[in-house]
Order: C-alpha cells, then sequence, then structure tokens
C-alpha cells in the first residue's frame, strides 16, 4: 500500500510534531517554576 | 477522502508506526501533567484551598467589623489599617467598591485570610505578585497565607463587578 | 472472495464508535456525574461558618 | 419523493434547497455578527491600550459585553448551524429533515440574539459574559440567551434527524464520513451545553422577574460554566471537523486511520466537558478531589485526543502533498503547498495558532495550582483569543473560501485581498494574543477599564514592560480588525457583486 510508502511517510510532521512537544513541556515547566515563587498558601 | 463514507471495515485497518509511537508519547505526557497536580498537594507550597464555609453576608460584615475594632492601628485614605498578631483569623471583605481593611503583616508569619464578599462576586489579586482568588458572597473561603517576599501590596478587583470596577482597589504591607 | 467480504462481521468496536446515540448518552452520563451532580453535591454539603 | 436537489458541479454532491437556503442565512446572519463583534474589538483594543484609552468606563464594559455575547455566541453558533446543516444534509447528500424546526432555530436564535444586543446597549445589561449573580440584568436579557439556547438545541435535533434519516432512507451505508462524524461530537456536546446554559439561566430569568429567590451563587457558577466553557467545546469539535474538510478541499488529503481520527472524537464526547471546571478552581465551595479530577480531564484524555489530531492534520495534509511528487527532504512539501490559497493559509494559522498557543495555554493555565497566577487576569483572554479567534474563527474563514462558492454559487470577490486576509488576520492575532499573555503573568486584570486606578484611592503602575506589552496588544489588535473586516467586505462583496457560477439544471 502507497501508506507503507517511505518516500510518503509525514517525515516532517514527525518533527513539527516533536518541537510542538518541547514547546510544551517548556511552558508547563516555565508556570510550575512561576507558581513556586510566589507566596506559600494552602 | 475525509468528507466520503470511509471504507466498510476500517477499524480493521492498522495504525501507522508514527501515529503508535506519537500516540504512547502523548499518553505519557498527559499522565505526568495529570499526576502533577496530586504531587504538588503533597510537595508543593501552592494550592487552592480546601477550606470554605457558608455565611450570610451580614454575618460576615459583623465578624469583619469585630475584627478591624480589634486590630486597628490607623487609618489611610479613609480606610482602616489593621495589624493582626500571626496565626489568628484575618477578615478581608470585598464591596463595591473596595477592599477592607488595609492588612499589615509579617514576612514569613502564616495567617488563616477569610475571604468574602458583602453583595456580588469579586475578585482578590494581589499585585505585584500575582495571585488571584474569588471572593464570593454568601462563601467564606479560608486561605491559609504565608506571605514570603517583603514590601507594599495592591489587592485588585478582577472580576466585573459593576460601573466602579476599576476603582477597587486595596492595600497589602509585609514586613 | 467477494460472497465472503460482505458476510464478514463488523467490528464491534466499530459499531460502539458508529452509534452516535450511545455515546451521546456516555457524554451525558460522564459529564453530569462527575462534574454537575458531584459539584452540587459537595456546594450543598458545604459546612456552616463555625464563627458564628 | 419531490425533495428539490441541484448537483454541485464542483463536488458532485447533491444539495438540498432548503438545506442550502439555511445553511445561507445562518452564515450570513454569523458574518453579520462578526462585523458587529470586531467593531466592538476595535473599541476594546484602543481603550486598553493605556495611552489612547477611548472609551468612557461605562461604556467599555458594556460594550465588552456585547463583544463577548456576538463573538463568543452569535457569530460562532450561527455560523456552527451552518456547519452542521452542511455537514448533514450537504455531505451525506441528502434532504435536511424537518426544514420547519430548522427555520424555528434560526428564527429563535435571530431573535434572542436581538433582544440581548438591545438589552445591553440599552445599558440594561451591564454583567458581561458571565453575567454572575447577584449582578442583576433585565429580565429580558436572560430570556434572550435562553431563546438563543433553546434554538441552537433545535438546530442540533434537525442534524440529527437529517443524519438518521439519511441512514434510514440509504443516503449512505456503513460509517458517517469523518467530517460528518467530528460535526457529530459537536451537535452531541451542543446539547450537552446549552442544556446546562438552561438550568443556569431559566432560575436565573424567573429570580429577574421576582419570581423565585436568587440561587446559590456559586452553584450559578457551577452551572454557567457548565455552559460558558463546554460551548467552546462546541466549537473544538466544529474546528477540528473543518481542519479534514479543509484538508480533503485544499490539499486532497484523506484520513490514514479512521480508528486513530475517531477515538480522538470518542475521547472529546466522553471527556472534553468536564474541565468546565477551569472557573472554579480559585473558587469556594469545590474539595480538591473534584478540582483535580475535573481539570485533569479523565486522566488528560481528552488532551491526548487533541494531540492526535494535532499529529493526523498536517500529516494527512503532507502525506498527500508527498503523494503529489513534493517528496524533497524533510519540509519539500511544505514549500510546494498552496500558500496562495486563502482557505489553505487559513487552516495553517488554525493548526499551529490552537496547538502552540491556545492548546498549550489552556492546558498549562487550567492546571489547578498554577489557576492561582492566572485566574481573571489577561492570559484568559489571550488563551482564547488564541483557541477561538485564531482556532476556530480562522478555520470558519477558511471555510468560507469554499462555501462561497459551493452554497452561494458565486466566485469569491477580491481574489487578491482573499489571498492576503488570512495572512494579516492571523498575524494581527498571533500578536494581540502573544502580548496579552505576557502582560497577563503580570497580574494584569482582564475585563478591567483602567489599571492605572486614576480614580481610586491608591494608583497602581504595572511597570513599562507591561504598558509596552498592552501597546504592542493594541497593534495585534488593529492588525486583526483590519483583517476581519476584509474577511465580512469580501463574504459581502461575493454576495452582492460576485460572478455568479453556472449551475447545470
Amino acid at each position: 500500500m502507497a501508506e507503507h510508502n517511505d518516500e510518503h511517510r509525514p517525515r516532517g510532521t514527525v518533527v513539527l510534531i516533536y518541537i510542538f512537544l518541547a514547546c510544551f513541556v517548556i511552558f508547563t515547566y516555565l508556570n510550575w517554576k512561576q507558581l513556586s515563587d510566589v507566596w506559600t498558601v494552602g | 477522502m475525509s468528507i466520503n463514507v470511509p471504507e466498510k471495515y476500517w477499524w480493521d485497518i492498522p495504525l501507522d508506526q508514527d501515529e503508535k509511537t506519537w500516540i504512547k508519547v502523548a499518553i505519557v505526557w498527559c499522565i505526568l501533567l495529570t499526576v502533577m497536580m496530586p504531587w504538588w498537594h503533597i510537595s508543593g507550597n501552592q494550592n487552592p484551598s480546601s477550606e470554605f464555609y457558608r455565611i450570610t453576608t451580614d454575618n460576615f460584615d459583623k465578624l469583619t467589623d469585630k475584627f478591624i475594632a480589634k486590630y486597628k492601628v490607623g487609618e489611610e485614605e479613609g480606610i482602616d489599617v489593621v495589624a493582626p498578631p500571626a496565626n489568628t483569623d484575618v477578615f478581608v471583605r470585598g464591596s463595591q467598591w473596595m477592599w477592607e481593611p488595609i492588612l499589615k503583616l509579617k514576612k514569613n508569619q502564616t495567617y488563616r485570610i477569610h475571604l468574602s464578599s458583602v453583595d456580588v462576586n469579586h475578585g482578590f489579586s494581589i499585585v505585584p505578585i500575582n495571585m488571584n482568588f474569588q471572593a464570593v458572597p454568601g462563601w467564606d473561603y479560608v486561605l491559609t497565607l504565608t506571605p514570603t517576599t517583603s514590601g507594599e501590596f495592591h489587592i485588585v478587583c478582577n472580576e466585573f463587578c459593576g460601573i466602579g470596577h476599576h476603582t477597587m482597589i486595596g492595600k497589602i504591607y509585609v514586613e | 472472495m467477494e460472497t465472503e467480504e460482505k458476510e464478514r462481521r463488523v467490528n464491534y468496536w466499530q459499531v460502539f464508535y458508529d452509534d452516535i446515540f450511545l455515546l451521546f448518552f456516555l457524554g451525558a452520563a460522564i459529564f453530569l456525574i462527575s462534574y454537575t451532580i458531584w459539584g452540587l453535591i459537595e456546594l450543598s454539603a458545604a459546612p456552616l461558618s463555625p464563627l458564628v | 419523493m419531490n425533495w428539490k436537489f441541484r448537483v454541485c458541479p464542483t463536488t458532485g454532491l447533491k444539495v438540498h434547497d432548503s438545506a442550502e437556503t439555511l445553511i445561507q442565512v445562518n452564515a450570513v446572519t454569523a458574518i453579520v455578527f462578526l462585523l458587529v463583534g470586531g467593531a466592538l474589538a476595535l473599541l476594546m483594543v484602543l481603550t486598553r491600550w493605556q495611552v489612547v484609552h477611548i472609551l468612557p468606563a461605562d461604556y467599555f464594559y458594556r460594550l465588552l459585553t456585547l463583544h463577548g455575547i456576538a463573538m463568543l455566541v452569535a457569530w460562532i453558533i450561527f455560523f456552527e448551524m451552518a456547519v452542521l446543516y452542511f455537514a448533514s444534509a450537504v455531505l451525506l447528500s441528502h434532504r435536511l429533515a424537518v426544514p420547519w424546526l430548522a427555520w424555528t432555530q434560526y428564527i429563535l436564535m435571530l431573535v434572542g440574539a436581538a433582544m440581548v444586543t438591545v438589552m445591553v446597549l440599552m445599558g440594561k445589561a451591564d454583567v458581561m459574559f458571565t453575567s454572575y449573580i447577584p449582578l442583576q440584568a433585565h429580565h429580558m436579557y436572560y430570556l434572550g440567551v435562553i431563546l438563543f439556547a433553546v434554538g441552537a438545541i433545535l438546530g442540533c435535533i434537525v442534524f440529527f434527524a437529517t443524519v438518521t434519516s439519511a441512514k434510514v432512507e440509504g443516503a449512505y451505508e456503513g460509517s458517517l464520513s469523518l467530517v460528518t462524524y467530528g460535526a457529530a461530537a459537536a451537535a452531541i456536546i451542543a446539547i450537552l451545553t446549552l442544556a446546562h446554559g438552561a438550568i443556569a439561566l431559566i432560575p436565573t430569568w424567573l429570580w429577574a422577574l421576582g419570581v423565585i429567590p436568587m440561587m446559590d451563587p456559586e452553584a450559578y457558577i457551577l452551572m454557567f460554566w457548565g455552559f460558558g466553557h463546554s460551548s467552546q467545546q462546541i466549537n473544538l469539535c466544529a474546528m477540528i471537523a473543518i481542519w479534514y474538510l479543509l484538508g480533503t478541499l485544499t490539499v486532497g488529503s484523506k484520513p490514514i486511520s479512521e480508528k486513530y481520527c475517531r477515538t480522538a472524537f470518542l475521547f472529546y464526547i466522553l471527556f472534553v466537558l468536564i474541565p468546565s471546571e477551569h472557573h472554579l478552581l480559585v473558587d469556594p465551595g469545590l474539595s480538591a478531589a473534584h478540582k483535580v479530577w475535573n481539570t485533569g480531564y479523565f486522566m488528560h484524555l481528552a488532551i491526548l485526543a487533541s494531540m492526535m489530531h494535532a499529529f493526523s492534520v498536517p500529516a494527512y495534509v503532507e502525506v498527500a502533498l508527498r503523494k503529489k511528487g513534493y517528496t524533497k527532504g524533510l519540509f519539500g512539501w511544505l514549500k510546494e503547498a498552496p500558500w496562495g490559497n486563502p482557505a489553505f493559509s487559513s487552516l495553517v494559522f488554525s493548526v499551529v495558532g490552537f496547538g502552540f498557543l491556545g492548546g498549550i495555554s489552556g492546558v498549562v493555565y487550567g492546571t489547578e495550582q498554577i489557576n492561582i497566577i492566572s485566574h481573571n487576569t489577561l492570559r484568559i483572554p489571550g488563551h482564547f483569543h488564541a483557541t477561538v479567534v485564531i482556532g476556530t474563527t480562522m478555520a470558519f474563514m477558511g471555510v468560507t473560501y469554499y462555501v462561497l462558492p459551493l452554497i452561494f454559487k458565486r466566485e469569491v470577490a477580491f481574489p487578491t485581498a482573499a489571498r492576503w486576509q488570512p495572512y494579516i488576520y492571523g498575524t494581527g492575532m498571533t500578536i494581540f494574543s502573544v502580548a496579552m499573555m505576557f502582560v497577563g503573568g503580570f497580574g494584569v486584570p482582564r475585563r478591567h477599564w483602567d489599571i492605572t486606578a486614576a480614580d481610586a484611592v491608591f494608583q497602581l503602575n504595572y511597570g513599562p514592560v507591561v504598558n509596552i506589552g498592552l501597546a504592542i496588544t493594541a497593534i495585534g489588535g488593529i492588525l486583526a480588525a483590519i483583517g476581519g473586516l476584509m474577511y465580512c467586505l469580501i463574504a459581502v462583496a461575493t454576495l452582492l457583486i460576485g460572478k455568479k457560477i453556472p449551475q447545470e439544471a
């Protein structure tokens, strides 16, 4: 089947999606970091 | 085409390797995102409080007045300034359009802040530290708060509460 | 071959996915139980202030 | 049966004339509200830009209320009704079931939207989109919202009736197409959402009439967000259905794995509604268990669904382009993509903006603890302008460039302007959203007329970084307003003077 032809594999998207995941991880980390700097509340 | 009826036995078509790998990676990340919340309750210092009580607006009004009378140390722009000792019940009253009283707190001391409103919803936002909680009429929200930085802070209302909303500014001093 | 194709059973997962009314009820059940009903129960079970 | 159909010369789809008329009226009404909301948006950004500060306080709050309703409710839900009728009647080449019910939908929604607009403009409903009690609006305002919601429920019922009758009468065999399936997910979510709207607003309406006492304010918040937040998940499903539709229309992409895409939609139906909790994370009344569980999307399975779509939509576009022979390197296909087609560039902005800006920020700000540093700050409107405007609105704009020739049978007017429109709008909104989220990180409140608090007893100064950030927000907003106006003008001009496309008898 054509989908299994390596020429037609979505290799670019694979790279893009891991860039996306990296952004997600960094943004999450930065926000937890910012949170840990505010006053203590519970 | 995604606008046409799919192949009859679409369930039996296996996923591509790229799709399978991505799902696995994404699941791991989703589990991490989920676990962070309970984990922070155990080991983090900033968690939304789960302590709250129902209280009528009249009763909250009276409790705040009593609290102000007990610990009043002065006035600023006509608003009472109070300096409560650490580990006591502190009352913060939101109303159209002011936060009362002005608090004088000590750095690294813990206070039980009772937050509520006596008319409509208000937003309790401490700037520039950027901490935000909701003040809801009929609800006493108890925040166990420990200021860890000193200076002059403002309380901004960040829930729309009427045309004078933007003039609703309070103050906290931390020494 | 052709007749065999026609007699193949559609996977029951596929039948489940296609039943949009069943999905509607499942979605309603999860949302109502997890968010709405649980939330309303918690709100109504909130304690009265011990200070008054 | 003597239903009137025509055959679309481009797609070969059979179009029922009632479906066509209803798609037209809903889409045109949507665009009118977009124009109104866009004009108001311009006034909003020019007020929050502290140097310009154009509106007085009462008008700012009043028009902000109307901006929210015109955009988040009227534009999007009218357009979604058009999408539901398109995805059912047109894509299944079937008649629209019960056209009179669909007309009732349209009239109820129109009357409801008009009542709300008039009440807000008269100054009888300065309550914001949320209309949190005990703040009270005129009872006609609540009735308007209720009528609108009932109308939208009827639209969903027409959708399900059409899909069911298509199945019964053999218009299709087996499973629904992926786009129709996504629309079905949107319709399912819409019914659950609008039911919550009714539970929140009917008692509030009766309270405003003086018939019953006020409900508990926290219970109102709980019910309101079952409506207010979940209605954004209707947009989510409709938007993703349109992503697949645009992928097919622009580059001929097709789903490689139906199982994969449909599982993602299934996760939405089941798990995407419970994070209405996002708005109650720093409120009293709910335990940490309720908050963590609900804001966590059932172990973030709905987030998993979004991440799955985030992979499959571009992947299918890439595969389609590679099959056309653009196989050079990793990104050769991207270079050869039809960037001059406004539907394609809208799709790219929608996917990238929704994912990178709206999606990530939404999940993070909606985390129980992180909400402490985000609740009601400008981070929140920054987030949802990325999801609802860059995401949903740009997807809807993109599909309009196909709806105009297919449903209105006219060629798109001003093709050069249409080419540029997504870039101007998308760039403007990206600047706007990013700047807003950045400023919100300093604790700048949303829905606030004057953050210097010049009229208050104490003045505030957030510092130069915030002032510059708000200026950049405004510039992004102005750019987006230009792009939005271009879209409205292109659409209106096409309807009035666009070249008619000849149809087969």
